[in-house]
C-alpha cells in the first residue's frame, strides 16, 4: 500500500519536474549510493532529457589514492600480516595490482563487514599483526574511530589500520569554485550529513549560490530532491537549501560520532585519485593512536605511480563529463579491462553507466 | 558511497544491540547513539548504528512537498 | 569405517573398497552401481538423450537448506530438466581430502540417496579420488547426467511476446551461501532454494508444445541466465522488477551487504520461456510444484527492431539495462 | 586472454564465457558441444550404452607420455572400451585453483582435443570452476563418458582355462610418476602407457563372442585388477610372471625405489579375458594396434576346486598369492 | 640366456635341496630384503616342507621402537620442521601415530629416497630446521654418516638427524644364546656384510657352531645359501662359514664406510621394537657431532608407550614363530588393521607372509 | 633390509658419478669408493655407491658350487 502510494508521488514529482524544465539543468549527487540508486531504478529514463545527472566524487574507492592500494600490498608482501578489508577495496587496483590478485597470490586478505570485526579478529589471532584497510568518508570514519579507541582500550597490541579517510567539503569547494562548473543544484549525500549535520553543506547556497538539498537514498529521497533542485533553480532560488532528509539528519548531526573522530583524527591534506592533492581533506591518525597507524608500523617504500593519461576519471569526478562522453567507455574501458578508477569499483559512476545503461 | 539499512532495536545488551531489518536480525554496535531504546529505528552502516530514525519516517519529506506544491515552502534551518 | 578419510581410501586398493560399499553403495544402491566395474551400461532408448556435467566446490559444505551432495544431485537433475529431458542417471565423482570427516561425508551421501530416492534418479557410476592434506580445500563432487529429451519437447525459436518465467523466488541459494561465507552475523529465515525439478517437467508435459525454452539461473543468477537466452534468441528482453519473487529476507541482507539479488545464484529455480497464449496455464500449473508456490511471470521478449539487451521496467517505471554478471560479487559497505 | 585463471573465469559470468570459447570450445569443437546449454543433447541408440565417470589428480600436471588432460580422456575412453562399448561423448569439468598458468591450461585442453579426434570422441558438455588459491592444487579434471556397447559384446561367465591377456607391458605409467613425485633423479627412456584403447575394440569386433570381460588395471595396478576379477568371476587366477611384458627401464626403477610394478597404474594398457581356443587370435590381433606389440597372455583361470586367489608361477617355477593393493606405495630404501 | 641358464642351476639345487633333507631343518634369513625376496619368487613352494624358512630381526622398521615414532612426531607438533625420511617409516606407528598420519593433518612430512638429498633440502630452506630420520642397520648407516659429515664441513645449521641405527651381531647374539632357539643356520644379510665384511659373522659359526653363509640377493643368490646350508647342516658340519656374495663383501668390507661411521658414531645400548634393550646394538652420535642430534636440539616429552601383549612379533623376530603360528595372523591382524610390528612396515614378516602367501 | 642395486659406472665428478643401472641413469654420491673409474660396476644403496662390484658377476658363486658338488667345498676366508 505504501508502495502504490509512492508510485502515484514518485510519477506525479517526476512530471512536475519535467514540466518544470525549458533548458539543460545539470544536478550533481555526490555520493556513489545515490549514482547507484539513480541507475537502478532508471530514473534517467524517466526525467526530461533536459537533465543531466553528474556523479561525483563521493565513491571512496575511486578516489582512493594508487599509492595506498600499493602500501597494503607492499605490506602483505614484506610483512607476515593479515589484511582485512571491506570488499569494496578488493578490485581496485594500485600500481602494482589489486588486493583480489594478491589474494589469488595465496596472501591473507580477507574481507569483512563490519569495522569492529577487526577487533575480534586482531583478538583471536594473536600471534599475527592485522592490517585494517579503512577507506571511507565522514559516515565511515567515527566507526573506524570507534574501533581504533576499542583496540586502544582493550591494549590490542597486533592490531593497525591503514586509512584513507576523505571528507567532502573540501572536493566540493574545490569543483564549486571552479567558474565553469556549470552545475545547477547538489543532491548532498544523505549519510555523510547523518553524522556530521545538514548544516555541514549549507556553505553550498551560502558561499556558491547554488541550491543544494540532503536527500536520503530511496525513490522517493531522489525524486523529492531533484523536485526541490529543479523547482530552486527554474525558480531563480539560488541559496535554497532543504534538509530532505530530516528522518535520520539533524542540523548538527551525531555529536558523539564527531566527538569520537575529534579524539582520533585530525585533518590533513589529501590525495584524491585522478585529482590530485587537495588541502584539508582528509582524516590522519592523531598522536595518542598513532601506534595503531600501519604507515609508522611498517616500513614500505613510497613509489611513485604513473597516472593513465586517456582516463577522463577527473573530468567525470568533477562533474564535467558524463561517462559516455568518454571516448575509451565500453570500448576499451569495460569492467573486464577497466582504464580509469570509474570502471573499477561497483560505484564507479563509469561502472554504473556501464552496468545499468542510461537510455535505452 | 555509504550503504546504510535502518533497523529496529530488538534488545540492547550494551555496546551492542539486536535490530531487526526487514525480516532478518543481527547485532550491531550502538555506542554511537546515546538513548537507545529497544523499539526505536536506527540506520546502520557498517555493524553500527549511526543514528536514530524518526519514527514518523516519510512524514517530514511529504510534509515539505505538501508545502512545496503549496507554493510556500522555505529554507531549512 | 575409520572416523577420516584417508589417502589409503583413494589407492583404488582394499580400503577404497571398503568405503565404496560401507557409504557409496549403501546409500546410492541400485542394481546398475553396483554390478557396474569400470562403467555402467544400461538399455538405450530411441529418442533423443540429454548429457551435463557439473562440478561441485561449495563453501560451506552444509547450509541452510541443504548441503554439496543434495546440491551435486539437484544441479545436473535440472541442468537435464531444462534440456527437457527427465534424468534417468547420473555419475558421481568425489574428491576429498584426506582427513575428511567421515561422518560428514556419509551426511553429504545420505542427501545424494535420498534426493535421488525422492526424483527416481540412479547413481549408477562413480569414482574416489582422495587427495594430500591442502591439495583440495574438504570435498569437491562431479556429477554427470543422462536423461531422455520428452518427445513433446524441443528449444524452438523465441518470438516476440513471449512470456519469462521464473518458477520461485530468486537469490536464495546465492545469498544463503554469501551470509555463510563472509561470516555475516544474520539471523532469519534463510535458506537455499536448493530443490529438484524434474516434478515440473512432469507437470508440463502437456505444454511442452508452448515451451520454448528452460533455463536454470545458477552461477551468475537470474540476470546473467536470462542475457545467455539473449544471446541464444537475438532478442532482447524486458523484465518487470516488481514483478521478480524475492522474499523480504534476501532483499534485506543484499541491501545490507549491498549486493545485487539478480546476480546470486538460484539452486532450485527455473526460468521457462513460454508462448504468451499459454503462459497463464503454465504458472498456474507451475504455482502447483511443491516449491514453486510464488513462480511469476517476470517479463518477456521485445520485438527485434529494438536493441537486444535485457532492460527491467525498474519499480519506479524507469527503465535500464540488465547486464551479464561481470567481476565478482562482494560485500560492500559503500 | 589473461595469463593466470582467475576467480573470474568461474564466477559464470563474461569471463567465463570467454575462458570456455577462447580454450574450450577452440580446441574441443564440436556442434553438439558449441550449442549445448546446460546440457547436450544427442540421439539415442537402440541398443546398450555405457556410462562411466572418473576424476583426474594426478601429479605431475605433465609428465612424460602425457599429461592430465590426454589422461583425462584416456581415462574416461578405456572405461567405456572395458564395457565393450565404442565411446561417443564425453563431459569435462575443470576445478582450478585461482592463478593457474593459462598456458598450461591450454597445454592441456589441446592434448585433450587431439586425444578426442584421434579417437573420434565428443566432448559435449563441460563445466569449469575456479577455486580461491589453496583450494584445489592446480587443476583437477573429471571426464564423464557415454559410449555404445557393441551388439557382439557383453560379459560372460568366465571358465576354467580362459586366458588373461595384457595389452601391452605394465607399470609405465605409475612408474613415470612416482619418478616424478618423489624427485627421483633418473634418466631413461621411461614414459606412462597413457594412450586410448578404442583402436582396440575396433579390431577385436570379430571376436566379440570369445571375449569374457576387459578391464583396465589403473590405480592399484594390474594385481589389484586381477583381484577384482577374481571377486567376479569367483574363480582362481593364475599368472606367468615370465610372461608378463615389462620394460627393463621399469623394472629398474622399481627395484630401486622398493616398489612393485605388479602394483603401479597402467593408463594405457587393457586385461582381456579370451577363450582359450580364440586366444592366439587375438593376441595376434591385439599385437597389430599400435602402442600393443607387447601384448601377452599372462595367465589363466584355475578350476573351482582350487582356492579362489591370484597366484602366480614365479620366474624360478614358484608359485605365491599375489594379493589387491593394501596401503600406499612409498619408495623404500629397505 | 643367463636366465635359462640360471633357472636350470636353480632347479637342480632346489632338487639337491630337497633330496639331501630328512629332518626338519631351520633357516633363519636375518634380512628383511631376504624375506621379502623368498617370498616374491614363491621360493617356499618349491622347497620341502621340512624346510622351514624363518624372518629374523633384519627390517628395521619393524624393530624400530615406538618412542623413536613419537619423538618425530612430538618434534613435528611442537617445531616449524620439515621432517625428511625414507618411505618405509611412513605407516610405522608409534604410541601417538603415524608419520602418515601426521603428514594427512597437514605437517610438513618428506619422503626422499636418498640420505643426501637432505643435505640439499636443508641448503635450499635454510629458515627451516630440517629433520632426517635416519634408520637402518650397518649398510645404510655410513651413509648417514656420510651426510652429516658433510653438513658438518659446509656449516649447514638447520638440519638435525633423528636415528635408530642398530647393529646386526648383538641381536644375533641375542637369538644364538637362546638354548632352544632351533635355528640349524644363518643367511647372512649381504648389503650389511658389503660394508662390515663377511668375517663380521664368522662369530655365528666360530662362537655358536651353526653354519652360516653370507648372500646376495638374487634367487641364485638365495638358493645357492639354502643349498650351502642344507648340506653343512645334514652333513653336520656346524662351523661352516661361507661367503657367497664374493662379487661385493670382501672379508673386511668397505674400510672407507667403516672408518667413516667410526667418526659420526660410537656405540650405545637400544630399544628393539618388540624385543626389548639390547646392550650395544645401536649407534649414537658421536660429541664432535652432537649439535646435529635432533634429541639434543628438540625437547620432546619421554613418554612410555604400552606395547600390545597379543602380538607374537617377538617370537617371530627371534626366529621362534612363523606369522601363521600367530592367532591374530590374517584374522584380526592384517595390513589394514596391524596389530604388531611386523605386519605394519612391508618388509615384515608377516606382511610378507599375508601378501605373497606361502602355499596356495 | 638394505634395498640395493648394481650399476655400472659411466662418468665420475667426484664427489658423484653418473651410473647406468638396467637403462636408466641417475647420479650417485660415489665418496664410500676409492679408485673409481668408469666401466666399474658398484653396488648403490639410498643413492650412494656402497662397494664395487667384482666383475666376474656369478663366476666365484657358481666356482663354489662346482667346488661343492664336486665335495672339497672349503670355509671360507
Ligand atoms: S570510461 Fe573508463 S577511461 Fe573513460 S572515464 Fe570512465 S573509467 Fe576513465
Ligand atoms: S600377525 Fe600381527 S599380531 Fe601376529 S605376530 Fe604378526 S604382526 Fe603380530
Ligand atoms: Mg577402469
Ligand atoms: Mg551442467
Ligand atoms: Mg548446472
Ligand atoms: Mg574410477
Ligand atoms: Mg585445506
Ligand atoms: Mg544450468
Ligand atoms: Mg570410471
Ligand atoms: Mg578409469
Ligand atoms: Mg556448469
Ligand atoms: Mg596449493
Amino acid at each position: 500500500m505504501r508502495r502504490k502510494m509512492d508510485k502515484d508521488l514518485l510519477t506525479h514529482l517526476i512530471n512536475e519536474v519535467n514540466s518544470m524544465v525549458t533548458e539543460e539543468i545539470k544536478i550533481m549527487e555526490v555520493c556513489g549510493t545515490h549514482t547507484q540508486m539513480i541507475a537502478k531504478l532508471g530514473l534517467r529514463s524517466l526525467l526530461s532529457s533536459k537533465i543531466k545527472l553528474l556523479s561525483g566524487p563521493g565513491c571512496p574507492v575511486c578516489v582512493t589514492e594508487e599509492k595506498y592500494i600499493d602500501w597494503a600490498i607492499e605490506i602483505l608482501n614484506r610483512y607476515h600480516v593479515t589484511v582485512a578489508t571491506f570488499g569494496d577495496l578488493m578490485r581496485v587496483g594500485g600500481g602494482k595490482g589489486s588486493l583480489l590478485e594478491e589474494k589469488g597470490k595465496g596472501k591473507d586478505v580477507r574481507i569483512i563487514y563490519s569495522s569492529l570485526d577487526i577487533i575480534e579478529m586482531a583478538e583471536k589471532n594473536r600471534g599475527k599483526q592485522v592490517v585494517f584497510l579503512g577507506v571511507g568518508f565522514e559516515t565511515t570514519a567515527p566507526i573506524i574511530a570507534l574501533a581504533m579507541k576499542t583496540a586502544f582500550e582493550r591494549g590490542i597490541d597486533n592490531l593497525y589500520f591503514l586509512t584513507s579517510l576523505k571528507l567532502m567539503p573540501p572536493i566540493l569547494h574545490y569543483i564549486l569554485k571552479e567558474a565553469n562548473n556549470g552545475i545547477h543544484g547538489f543532491i548532498c549525500p544523505g549519510h555523510v550529513a547523518t553524522i556530521k549535520g545538514a548544516d555541514y553543506f549549507k556553505f553550498i547556497n551560502r558561499e556558491y549560490h547554488t541550491p543544494a538539498a540532503v536527500c536520503g537514498f530511496e525513490a522517493i529521497d531522489i525524486v523529492a530532491g531533484i523536485y526541490y533542485l529543479v523547482k530552486q533553480i527554474t525558480q531563480g532560488k539560488k541559496n535554497a537549501f532543504q534538509n530532505l532528509y530530516k528522518r535520520c539528519v539533524k542540523p548538527q548531526g551525531n555529536p558523539t560520532a564527531n566527538l569520537l573522530m575529534e579524539e582520533v583524527f585530525n585533518i590533513v591534506d589529501g590525495e584524491w585519485r585522478g585529482i590530485g592533492n587537495i588541502a584539508n581533506s582528509s582524516l590522519g591518525i592523531n598522536e595518542k593512536y598513532t601506534r595503531f597507524d600501519a604507515r609508522n608500523a611498517f616500513v614500505v617504500e613510497d613509489q611513485q605511480v604513473k597516472i593513465r593519461t586517456s582516463c577522463e576519471c577527473k573530468d567525470i569526478l568533477l562533474g564535467r563529463k558524463t561517462p559516455k562522453e568518454c571516448k575509451l567507455f565500453k570500448k576499451r574501458c569495460n569492467p573486464l579491462t577497466p582504464q580509469g578508477p570509474c570502471m573499477v569499483s561497483t560505484e564507479g559512476a563509469c561502472t554504473i553507466a556501464y552496468r545499468f545503461g542510461e537510455e535505452v | 558511497m555509504c550503504i546504510a539499512v535502518p533497523g529496529e532495536v530488538i534488545e540492547l545488551f550494551p555496546p551492542e544491540g539486536r535490530v531487526k531489518i526487514m525480516g532478518v536480525e543481527t547485532t550491531v554496535n550502538i555506542q554511537l547513539i546515546d538513548d537507545l531504546k529497544a523499539g526505536e529505528h536506527v540506520l546502520i552502516h557498517a555493524g553500527c548504528a549511526i543514528e536514530k530514525i524518526n519514527q514518523n519516517y516519510y512524514n517530514d519529506l511529504l510534509d515539505i512537498f505538501k508545502s512545496m506544491v503549496d507554493g510556500n515552502e522555505k529554507e531549512d534551518g | 569405517m575409520k572416523d577420516k578419510v584417508t589417502l589409503r581410501h583413494g589407492d583404488g586398493g582394499k580400503h577404497t573398497s571398503i568405503l565404496i560399499r560401507d557409504i557409496f553403495h549403501k546409500h546410492f544402491h541400485n542394481e546398475l552401481l553396483v554390478n557396474s566395474l569400470d562403467a555402467a551400461v544400461f538399455d538405450g532408448h530411441h529418442g533423443r538423450l540429454a548429457f551435463t556435467t557439473d562440478s561441485f566446490v561449495v563453501k560451506p559444505l552444509v547450509f541452510p537448506g541443504g548441503d554439496i551432495g543434495k546440491l551435486a544431485v539437484c544441479g545436473t537433475i535440472n541442468d537435464l530438466v531444462t534440456a527437457g529431458a527427465r534424468p534417468l542417471y547420473l555419475s558421481c565423482g568425489f574428491i576429498m581430502e584426506e582427513g575428511f570427516d567421515m561422518k560428514l561425508l556419509e551426511k553429504i551421501a545420505v542427501s545424494m540417496g535420498e534426493t535421488c530416492r525422492k526424483t527416481g534418479v540412479k547413481i549408477i557410476t562413480g569414482d574416489t579420488k582422495v587427495v594430500e592434506k591442502g591439495s583440495v580445500d574438504g570435498i569437491f563432487i562431479n556429477t554427470s547426467g543422462i536423461g531422455v529429451v520428452q518427445t513433446a519437447y524441443q528449444p524452438k525459436s523465441i518470438e516476440e511476446g513471449d512470456q519469462i518465467m521464473i518458477t520461485g523466488g530468486i537469490a536464495q541459494h546465492g545469498t544463503t551461501i554469501a551470509v555463510k561465507r563472509y561470516e555475516i552475523k544474520v539471523e532469519g529465515n534463510m535458506k537455499s532454494d536448493c530443490m529438484p525439478l524434474n516434478h515440473i517437467l512432469e507437470r508440463l508435459q502437456p505444454y511442452m508444445g508452448s515451451i520454448k525454452l528452460m533455463k536454470d539461473p545458477t552461477r551468475g543468477g537470474l540476470a546473467t541466465a536470462l542475457n545467455e537466452i539473449l544471446e541464444v534468441s537475438g532478442k532482447g528482453v524486458l523484465l518487470l522488477e516488481e514483478a521478480i519473487p524475492i522474499v523480504g529476507e534476501v532483499k534485506s541482507i543484499n541491501q545490507m551487504l549491498g549486493l545485487d539479488p539478480l546476480y546470486h545464484a538460484c539452486e532450485g529455480r527455473m526460468i521457462i520461456v513460454v508462448d504468451k497464449q499459454k503462459s497463464g496455464e503454465v504458472l498456474e500449473e507451475v504455482r502447483r510444484c511443491e516449491g514453486c508456490e510464488d513462480a511469476a511471470i517476470i517479463g518477456g521478449f521485445l520485438p527485434t527492431n529494438l536493441p537486444p539487451k535485457v532492460v527491467m521496467d525498474t519499480v519506479i517505471g524507469g527503465r535500464r539495462i540488465v547486464g551479464p554478471l561481470e567481476g565478482d560479487m562482494l560485500p560492500r559497505i559503500c
